[in-house]
């Protein structure tokens, strides 16, 4: 049996590669891929606690996550879209007018 | 031997993930994401998630990496970040913070540590799809409900952020834009 | 009774009300004025006729109207007296007051605000009793306060000339210098005794102290860092000291006098030579008990006395000015009643007080009658052989000038040879010769003066010199009368006054040395011909613009004497300039810059650091994301690392 | 395999919130098949008497409290009471919404739903006491506020600020996820009761929690973001600047009020036990905020994002309150949130009512002279500034008194003391817009426009406003009563 | 005395006036000037039943303050707030000061405000409330309420009518004072705070209390104590926000921005009120809540305050605008009232409150009187005048009794306050004579500032040809100079009239500050 703590080490790798492919990518869909990382990041810390304590809740939360992140994703390139349709650009440091 | 069969998965979850990080084609990191989930799905097979393992195959894998590579091709996408950085001074502040974030990460695991699961006192009814569904209607009967509602208004959004019929021409632009 | 003392200040004062209320022409305001002073001046002898039928140890009549200030530890009640000392200067006031009152009806007769003249007068008066009637350090501070104000008002009469107006601010100011003094002495003699009121009185049924009695309790203590400790008595009558300085025109100042000269002449009479100035004398006089306590504050006193004397009789012999040489007279004169006082004298500094009150108005009325037949001609220069054109004047004034210097018998003979007897007899060898030395001036710049106006020719002739009116020529020869017979007062054999002021002053007479007398009359007359012959027998080169005929044997320092040695001069540079330095630095720079920069300053601060808040939010979104992340790692490591 | 029993639900318990949710659903049909194109504004009206029956329809059950869906759910007065205060806030929000819409012919019946549907997240996050319930009632919320900020296609100000908001509201919902995964790594529960029993079993000893201190804070975290706490704010200025004007109203006191609902809920009921830990955290964030949001606020020349930085502010102060929660700060939390509702509310009335059609006038120099074209407005817009500002007699000042009288007595005096020096602070910029409406001339033409919403909402904050400043007893009695059974869960 | 609520009468009529103006169409200048001048006439009218009405009575034994026409409505109860008024020697006076300035204040406005004149009466009846509420509310949240509410219509009342530069000095007058007071807020709540967690370990359930006089009470009696860092510190933060509204040097660079931008009729109120609501408080708090704390920083704030006094009389001597002259002034004359609040004794409490009066009749008359020639020339420069005195007699003479009066003249009201309050401080074993010998060239040194302007103004030729034509007072202007003149020598001659009433309240000030153990700094060996 692996250890728990070493799918916790993978998700906490995985959530920060995830952090900072937000702080680094400048391409929004990009930023949502990582945003997606994390979120299966902590997906896996969840299954392999409700592994651990033998409480299958974990798991049914790994169901909600994934719904939000389907939800998040499907707006968030909506909107994408919209901005491009504008904007002819998925750079997120082009949208910056608004600042001070 | 579950040991090695968890190495791997995670070296391949690992490395999808920094290819994907590093790649500078937008369809690659979507290739590479994808390899990514594909490998966590392996991982939660093997914490006895079949449902879930199914789940992250169908959803993640399939349908959302579906939508980011359609709109890549639809965007035209591929390649944004040809242009210098406005702000590379915030890359290596960026790495810094990962690697601490990371740093108290693997504190706070490391501290709790276990070390040893549980050894397969498992009952054989865990991760059942079944019981996943019997706690869905029963205990998280309420969550259930809502993020149908999420579902809802994501597609309503969807609708209301691509008002074609809206024309460009009948709106000024606020002052300052 | 007791309400009849209250008519004394009242009465003026109702003419004030008069004139400033309802009088608005020019001939009610003159008579009501003189009229109510006149009546004062009634009222005062009748009720001294009653005090005097008292016994001696009860000579003194004390009302108390309400009770003025009754804050906790304070408390003081509005109340005047009247006792032997109090009763010479009530006489004085009212009696020189009202003479001058009526001279002021001819003098001022014409002028555009003869009715306001009036009323400020007759305030004056009023402010004048009080200062000499009070019960307490407080009401005759009011008085004090007041004749200030009226000082001020009347010498910016005619306020159009900025000399007049710059003179009555000066007059007030440096007033205030030697009145803050006064203040703080009054603060302390409350803090230690307990009370304001020189004698015990009885306020709504309730018998309150008087610190004179008390006087001796306060003997032995002092005050100050323990490194130099300071006697309280001292404390107390040096700063009393200060403030009749100011008042009395002495040393250090003496220097708002001579300028004070810009007010009508009648004013300088009344105020700046019978009544104002000798306030600072009448309150040492009072409050001998205090001076007596410090033996330390009396040679201050003395020494004060005397210089001034010197100082200003220095000044007297080199002006041009009519009444300038008055003026400087009489600091000089002042100086001789402080020194007095300091001699421990009061009798014969209160003594001298009324002769001088008597022959300097005379001088000053005189002085006023030759300015006004002349056209408002001040300066001696262009004066001359009057002596024919103003005949009344001329003997007057003579009479006037007599006295002043020291002939025998005239008034003033007698009573400043009181004091250098008594200095004599009291062995004060340094302030005798000083004040001999003085007084041998007097009787020279005198000459000089009656020279210069009265004899040889009208050296300017673009005016017809006449005689005054009957209204002013009037209370000249009253006056000169009083100064012919003033001295009788207390001749050294009679000493009428002596006893009259015994219950306040406890002064036995002073012995008379003829000897003294003797030399005094002879330099007197000496001096007095000095002076009368270098000016008639050099009259002709007097001119204006020209050197005085002393120049020659003194040299420049005539000059300087001219300018009273530099004193003004000397304030000008080294407090006056300083002063407004300072305000302007403070107003321009300080204030603006420095505290209040200090202030925007902050404001300031906050806006930079708000610019910085804003410099943060750049609009880029991984910008946010990173400070986001940077929060995240501090909360986490600050709740996994510190929380150990 | 045997069938599936659904538990028995006590509807009563969500009367209002399925109210909101099922008017809201239905309105969505009826806009769409039923209203025509150009009578929109009968949609808003519908969206208002929905929120007005859901309201009503929560009087019977103030003397009534339970939970429900297997303790997910719970009614409180507590949560009734915030209930009515987002009900307040949407019904407030639609009505400065009526014209502005069309104004800027942004007009789509869709708007009223999804504040109904917003609001139904609110609720949801009032009444959650469950870490899953609460975090989907934060998405519901979110992403329905993602939608309304970017209203204004093709504004793209309003994309944009869509556009960061739901990057970095994603990035703040994976850290909260992950923060649950190890709250239930460590506790093996995510319900908020079930947090506390594990806290309160034995005495709390750190080292062997960090585990469970770890999603502790990353769950605050979450919150933080929502609340906008410093510095997880950054999203806040662009945002409400970019979003429709009634938008950035609503989120200003909606989201915030909500997230702070809920994370009063978390603070006080389920983490109450690791008070030593959390509360020099929530400190030096509260710190922070309330530096950095009063002085982000201070110079800024754009009023709509003036008023941002000054939510970030006023949240600091609210966050005050929340650390003493179990000492009366409850109490001062509800009415700082009806103050602060209320008169946020009225300023971003008068400013949707200075920008004509198509238009910005956001710019403090619009407010030149208003006093001079408009006094009414003026003085409404002054009141609501001294409000914000905390300058008695409003109900501003009534609200910074308790939330700091409640913090000092709760032993954050010092807190208190940053709290009192940094509304100093605040004092100058809304000072500022004072000063420009009464004291100086107009820079522009501008005609201001009152729709008869509009005038309704300011006139409703404006009395409430002077009303709560001047007589808060009854509001306070009430507030007190509706935290009788707090954290009942 | 529970009869009748006269204080929530004279506190409300003019918001009353105030509501009822907002009747009057925007543009009818004179009909709101009427209303006004009746409502604020009316005030006064009511207000004269406090005086009569007054009975000096000792403090109750219980340490809490000897009030009346007291009246007290439960208002939050669950703070132990309520609506509770009262007055006693030490508000008594202020309370009238107020009420008669008003009308005189109200009348000037015919002269002198010529724009918006419905809104100028609108928030100047609101400012006398709270002016008023600030002296009679006896419980700390209402008197923090009226207390800053108080700038929000002064603030406008500058900032709509001042001169050029209002805005910046209506900005500037609302943040000091604003910033000022914040920390008193916290104090207020300290202090509530501590109170109830001290009596609550008695009586469980104590809800607390914000009533001044019964926490007072229960300072005395010990049932609360504060212990003397905290009680520093709360005297500290009360005392910061009455320093600047005083204002105590160096918290006056407000002062001088908002004198001279203000309108002639706010300057007025500015001066003649709104600065004694500082020395009110510091009576009120600093010294009945704290004595403690109060010995201990006496010699600082004196310090503070000597330095006050001079420092303003230097620098009113500098300048050129006569309104900034007479600001300057106030920064000396208040100098004189805090030296007399901490000088800590009976004379010197009581000269400050007589001062208090004496200053805002005095300088209120100042400002009216440099409103009269700006109504003229339209110019507040000392340069501009010279030898008016001569057209304008009447007004030359008004001006140099107020002046007097302003300067410390005996015989005129300044001066007995000033020497209360000397010889208080002069008796305070914690000043003493070497503060004095200081304080007293603020005497001579108002006598220069003041003879100098009015040597400048007023005397002189009348060189510049403008001031030829120059009108006499009107009969208006008249009215408002006599009504100011009246009290300025009565309370000269007979100033008993007012200390008395107050010896009781101030006996029980004084009294309390007795009791407490202090460690006094000797300057004395």
């Amino acid at each position: 049996m692996v250890p728990t703590s070493y799918y916790i080490l993978l998700s906490a790798a995985l959530f920060t590669i995830g952090v900072l492919g937000v702080l680094i990518r400048r391409n929004a869909i990009v930023v949502f891929m990582a945003v997606e990382l994390m979120l299966n990041a902590a997906n896996l810390a969840l299954v392999a606690y409700a592994r651990e304590r033998l409480s299958i809740d974990g798991q049914v939360l790994v169901f909600f996550v994934i719904t939000v992140a389907a939800a998040e994703v499907a707006v968030g390139l909506a909107l994408l879209v919209a901005i491009f349709r504008t904007k002819r650009t998925t750079d997120v440091d082009e949208v910056s007018t608004l600042r001070g | 031997m579950d040991l090695i069969l968890f190495l791997i998965t995670a070296a391949v979850a690992l490395i999808g993930a920094i290819a994907m990080l590093v790649s500078r084609n937008a369809v690659h990191s979507a290739l590479f994401l994808l390899l990514n989930f594909a490998a966590i799905a392996v991982l939660f097979l093997l914490l006895q998630s079949p449902f879930l393992f199914a789940i992250q195959l169908t959803v993640y894998a399939g349908a959302i990496m579906v939508l980011f590579l359609f709109v890549v091709m639809l965007l035209g996408a591929e390649q944004v970040e040809d242009t210098p950085d406005r702000i590379a001074w915030q890359r290596p502040l960026a790495v810094a913070l990962g690697v601490g974030l990371l740093g108290v990460a693997v504190l706070a695991a490391l501290r709790y540590a276990p070390g040893i699961p549980p050894g397969g006192a498992a009952a054989a009814t865990f991760g059942d799809p079944a019981e996943l569904g019997r706690l869905l209607f029963t205990r998280y009967l309420l969550p259930f409900q809502v993020t149908g509602i999420i579902l809802l208004i994501a597609v309503v959004g969807v609708v209301v952020l691509n008002q074609y019929g809206r024309s460009k021409a009948a709106l000024k632009p606020p002052p300052g834009d | 009774m007791e309400w009849l003392i209250w008519l004394i200040p009242l009465l003026p004062f109702v003419g004030f009300l008069l004139n400033v209320f309802v009088i608005r022409h020019e001939r009610p305001a003159g008579l009501v004025a003189s009229g109510l002073v006149a009546a004062s001046f009634v009222v005062a002898v009748t009720a001294i006729a009653m005090l005097a039928g008292l016994p001696e140890e009860e000579r003194r009549i004390i009302s108390v109207g309400w009770e003025w200030i009754n804050a906790g530890d304070l408390r003081v009640p509005f109340g005047i007296m009247l006792d032997p000392l109090s009763a010479v200067m009530v006489l004085l006031v009212t009696g020189v007051g009202a003479l001058i009152h009526f001279y002021s009806i001819g003098y001022m007769h014409g002028d555009a605000r003869v009715v306001r003249y009036f009323a400020y007068l007759n305030l004056f008066v009023t402010m004048m009793l009080f200062l000499v009637m009070g019960n307490n350090m407080l009401i005759l501070f009011l008085g004090w306060e007041g004749v200030g104000l009226c000082s001020f008002l009347l010498i910016g009469h005619w306020f159009e000339r900025k000399s007049a107006a710059a003179a009555a601010v000066k007059a007030f100011v440096v007033n205030r210098i030697g009145d803050a003094a006064f203040i703080l002495a009054m603060l302390a003699i409350y803090a230690n005794f307990g009370t304001l009121n020189f004698y015990e009185v009885t306020v709504a049924g309730e018998v309150q102290p008087g610190f004179l009695e008390r006087v001796p309790e306060i003997i032995g203590q002092s005050f100050g860092p323990s490194w130099q400790p300071i006697a309280l008595a001292t404390g107390i009558s040096f700063l009393l000291l200060i403030g009749a300085t100011g008042k009395s025109a002495q040393f250090p100042l003496f220097v708002w006098l001579p300028d004070a000269m810009a007010g009508p002449t009648p004013v300088s009479a009344l105020i700046h030579a019978a009544t104002m100035v000798t306030g600072g004398v009448y309150m040492m006089t009072r409050t001998e008990a205090l001076f007596a306590a410090s033996p330390a504050t009396q040679t201050w006193v003395l020494w004060v006395g005397a210089l001034t004397a010197l100082i200003a009789g220095t000044a007297a012999i080199a002006q041009w000015d009519i009444k300038r040489v008055l003026a400087y007279s009489t600091v000089s004169q002042l100086g001789f009643m402080v020194a007095a006082c300091g001699m421990g004298a009061y009798v014969a500094a209160i003594f001298h007080l009324l002769t001088h009150g008597i022959f300097k108005a005379l001088l000053f009325l005189g002085s006023g009658s030759v300015i006004h037949g002349t056209h408002d001609t001040q300066d001696m220069r262009k004066m001359g052989g009057l002596r024919t054109a103003m005949p009344t004047t001329y003997w007057t004034y003579l009479v006037g000038a007599g006295a002043l210097a020291g002939i025998v018998p005239l008034a003033g003979f007698w009573s400043k040879d009181e004091i250098l007897a008594h200095a004599l007899s009291h062995n004060h060898w340094p302030q005798l010769i000083i004040l001999f030395l003085t007084s041998l001036l007097t009787a020279f710049y005198m000459g000089r003066q009656v020279a210069l106006v009265f004899f040889g020719t009208q050296r300017d002739t673009h005016y017809h010199a006449h005689e005054s009116g009957r209204v002013m020529t009037v209370p000249l020869i009253v006056l000169a009368v009083g100064a012919v017979i003033g001295g009788a007062i207390n001749l050294p054999w009679g000493h009428w006054l002596t006893d009259w002021l015994h219950p306040v002053l406890h002064e036995e007479a002073g012995s008379f040395n003829p000897v003294l007398a003797l030399i005094a009359t002879a330099g007197a007359v000496g001096m007095s011909y000095l002076g009368w012959w270098l000016y008639t027998s050099n009259a002709a080169k007097v001119k204006v613009g020209g050197k005085d005929p002393a120049y020659r044997y003194t040299g420049d320092i005539w000059d300087g004497l001219e300018e009273a040695w530099y004193v003004d001069r000397l304030y000008e540079r080294v407090i006056v300039q300083p002063f407004r330095g300072l305000g302007d630095f403070l107003a321009r720079v300080f204030d603006p810059q420095g505290i209040d920069g200090l202030v925007l300053g902050i404001g300031r601060f906050f806006g930079w650091a708000g610019a910085q808040v804003r410099e943060l939010q750049s609009g880029y979104v991984r910008t946010y994301a990173l400070v986001f992340t940077a929060g995240v790692v501090l909360v986490l490591s600050f709740m996994l690392i510190f929380t150990r | 395999m045997d069938s599936i029993q659904i538990p028995p639900v006590d509807l009563r318990l969500l009367t209002p919130l399925l109210i909101v949710v099922s008017w809201a659903s239905l309105l969505l049909l009826i806009d769409v098949f039923v209203i025509p194109e150009g009578r929109k504004k009968l949609t808003g009206y519908l969206a208002i008497a929905g929120l007005a029956v859901a309201g009503l329809a929560g009087i019977p059950l103030w003397n009534v409290s339970g939970s429900t869906f297997a303790g997910m759910l719970v009614l409180d007065r507590y949560s009734l009471s915030l209930t009515w205060i987002f009900l307040i806030a949407g019904a407030l929000s639609i009505a400065i919404a009526l014209d502005y819409l069309p104004r800027h012919a942004i007009e789509q019946g869709e708007y009223y739903p999804l504040i109904m549907v917003a609001v139904a997240g609110m609720i949801l996050m009032a009444q959650g006491t469950d870490l899953i319930v609460l975090f989907l009632g934060i998405e519901v919320l979110s992403i329905t506020l993602y939608i309304l900020t970017g209203f204004a296609y093709p504004r793209l100000t309003s994309e944009e600020a869509a556009m960061k908001y739901l990057v970095l509201g994603a990035f703040a919902a994976g850290f909260f996820v992950y923060g649950i995964a190890l709250i239930f790594g460590a506790t093996g529960t995510t319900s908020l009761a079930g947090i506390a029993a594990y806290l309160g079993r034995q005495p709390f000893a750190p080292q062997a929690e960090t585990l469970f201190l770890a999603g502790a804070s990353l769950v605050l975290i979450g919150f933080s973001f929502k609340v906008a706490l410093v510095p997880f704010h950054m999203w806040t200025p662009d945002v409400y600047e970019g979003s429709p004007t009634p938008v950035a109203a609503f989120m200003s006191v909606g989201t915030k009020g909500a997230a702070l609902a809920a994370l009063l809920r978390f603070v006080a009921f389920a983490i109450e036990d690791a008070r030593p830990f959390w509360l020099p955290v929530l400190a030096t964030l509260a710190v922070a905020t309330m530096v950095i949001g009063n002085l982000g606020a201070l110079g800024q020349s754009n009023v709509k994002r003036m008023l941002a930085y000054s939510s970030i502010g006023h949240a600091g102060y609210i966050l005050l309150a929340i650390m003493v929660a179990v000492e009366g700060g409850a109490e001062a939390f509800l009415f700082y949130m009806l103050a602060y509702t209320l008169t946020n509310l009225g300023a971003f009335g008068v400013l949707i009512a200075l920008e004509q059609r198509g238009e910005a006038a956001w710019s403090i120099d619009d407010f030149g002279g208003l006093y001079q074209r408009r006094p009414l407005l003026a003085v409404a817009m002054a009141l609501f500034m001294f409000s914000l500002a905390g300058v008695p007699p409003t109900a501003g000042f009534m609200a910074k008194f308790f939330v700091f009288t409640t913090a000092y007595g709760g032993g954050l005096g010092w807190l208190a003391l940053v709290g009192v020096l940094t509304s100093a602070i605040a004092a100058y910029y809304y000072l500022r817009v004072v000063v420009k409406m009464f004291m100086q001339e107009p820079a522009r033409e501008l005609r201001p426009e009152l729709s008869q919403g509009l005038n309704l909402e300011i006139v409703i904050a404006g009395v409430a406003t002077l009303i709560l400043g001047l007589l808060p007893a009854p509001f306070v009695l009430l507030v007190e009563r509706s935290l009788s059974a707090l954290g009942g869960g | 005395m529970e009869s009748f609520p006269i204080l929530s009468l004279v506190l409300w009529l003019p918001t009353l006036g105030a509501l009822a103006l907002l009747a009057v169409p925007r543009d009818n200048a004179e009909l709101a000037r009427r209303i006004a001048l009746m409502v604020a006439v009316l005030t006064l009218l009511a207000s004269l039943a406090l005086p009569l009405g007054y009975a000096p009575a000792a403090a109750a034994s219980d340490g809490s303050l000897a009030l009346q026409f007291v009246e007290r409505v439960p208002w939050l109860p669950m703070l132990g707030a309520s609506y509770s008024l009262g007055i006693d020697g030490v508000s008594l006076w202020l309370v009238m000061l107020t009420t008669f300035l008003l009308p005189i204040v109200i009348l000037s406005t015919w002269d002198s405000v010529h724009k918006e004149v419905r809104n100028f009466q609108i928030l100047m009846l609101l400012l006398a409330t709270a002016m008023i509420g600030v002296f009679v509310a006896m419980d700390l949240l209402l008197f923090y309420i009226f207390w800053e509410f108080t700038l929000i219509p002064m603030t406008l009342l500058i900032g709509i009518w001042g001169g050029s530069n209002r805005v910046f000095a209506a900005r500037k007058f609302f943040l000091y004072t604003f910033s000022g007071s914040v920390l008193m807020l916290l104090a207020i709540i300290g202090l509530y705070v501590l109170n109830r967690e001290a009596l609550a370990a008695a009586q469980p359930g104590y809800p607390g209390t914000l009533d001044i006089s019964a926490i007072a009470a229960n300072l005395r009696s010990g049932v609360f104590r504060l212990d003397p860092a905290m009680e520093r510190l709360l005297f500290g933060a009360f005392f910061l926000a009455f320093a600047i509204k005083v204002p105590l040097w160096p918290f006056h660079t407000w002062l001088p921005d908002a004198h001279v931008e203000a309108p002639t009729a706010g300057s007025v109120i500015l001066a003649g009120v709104l600065l004694k609501l500082g020395s009110y408080g510091m009576i009120r708090f600093n010294l009945t809540l704290f004595p403690e704390a109060a010995r201990w920083a006496a010699p600082a704030i004196a310090v503070l305050a000597v330095i006050g006094i001079i420092y303003g009389a230097i620098v009113a001597f500098a300048q050129t605008d006569m309104k900034k002259l007479v600001a300057y002034s106030s920064v000396s004359h208040m100098g004189f009232i805090v030296l007399g609040i901490f000088a800590l004794n009976r004379a010197g409490v009581s000269g400050a409150i007589l001062q208090s009066i004496n200053h805002g009749l005095s300088t209120g008359a100042l400002f009216l009187i440099v409103g009269v020639l700006y109504e003229r020339r339209h110019t507040r420069e000392l340069a501009a005048y010279g030898g008016i005195w001569k057209v304008m007699p009447v007004y030359g003479g008004i001006t140099l009794l107020v002046a007097l009066s302003s300067a410390g003249l005996p015989g005129l009201n300044g001066f007995v306050g000033e020497y209360t309050i000397m010889q208080g401080a002069f008796l305070a074993p914690e000043l003493g004579w070497p503060f004095l010998g200081f304080a007293v060239f603020g005497v001579v040194l108002a006598a220069v500032y003041l003879l100098r302007l009015y040597q400048t103004v007023f005397m002189g030729e009348l060189d510049n040809p403008e001031n030829q034509g120059l009108q006499d007072l009107n009969r208006r202007e008249l009215v408002t100079l006599a009504a100011l003149c009246v009290p300025i020598v009565a309370l000269g001659l007979y100033p008993a009239f007012a200390l008395g009433p107050m010896q009781a309240s101030v006996a029980d000030v004084v009294n309390g500050l007795a009791n407490t153990v202090a460690g006094r700094i000797d300057l004395l060996p």
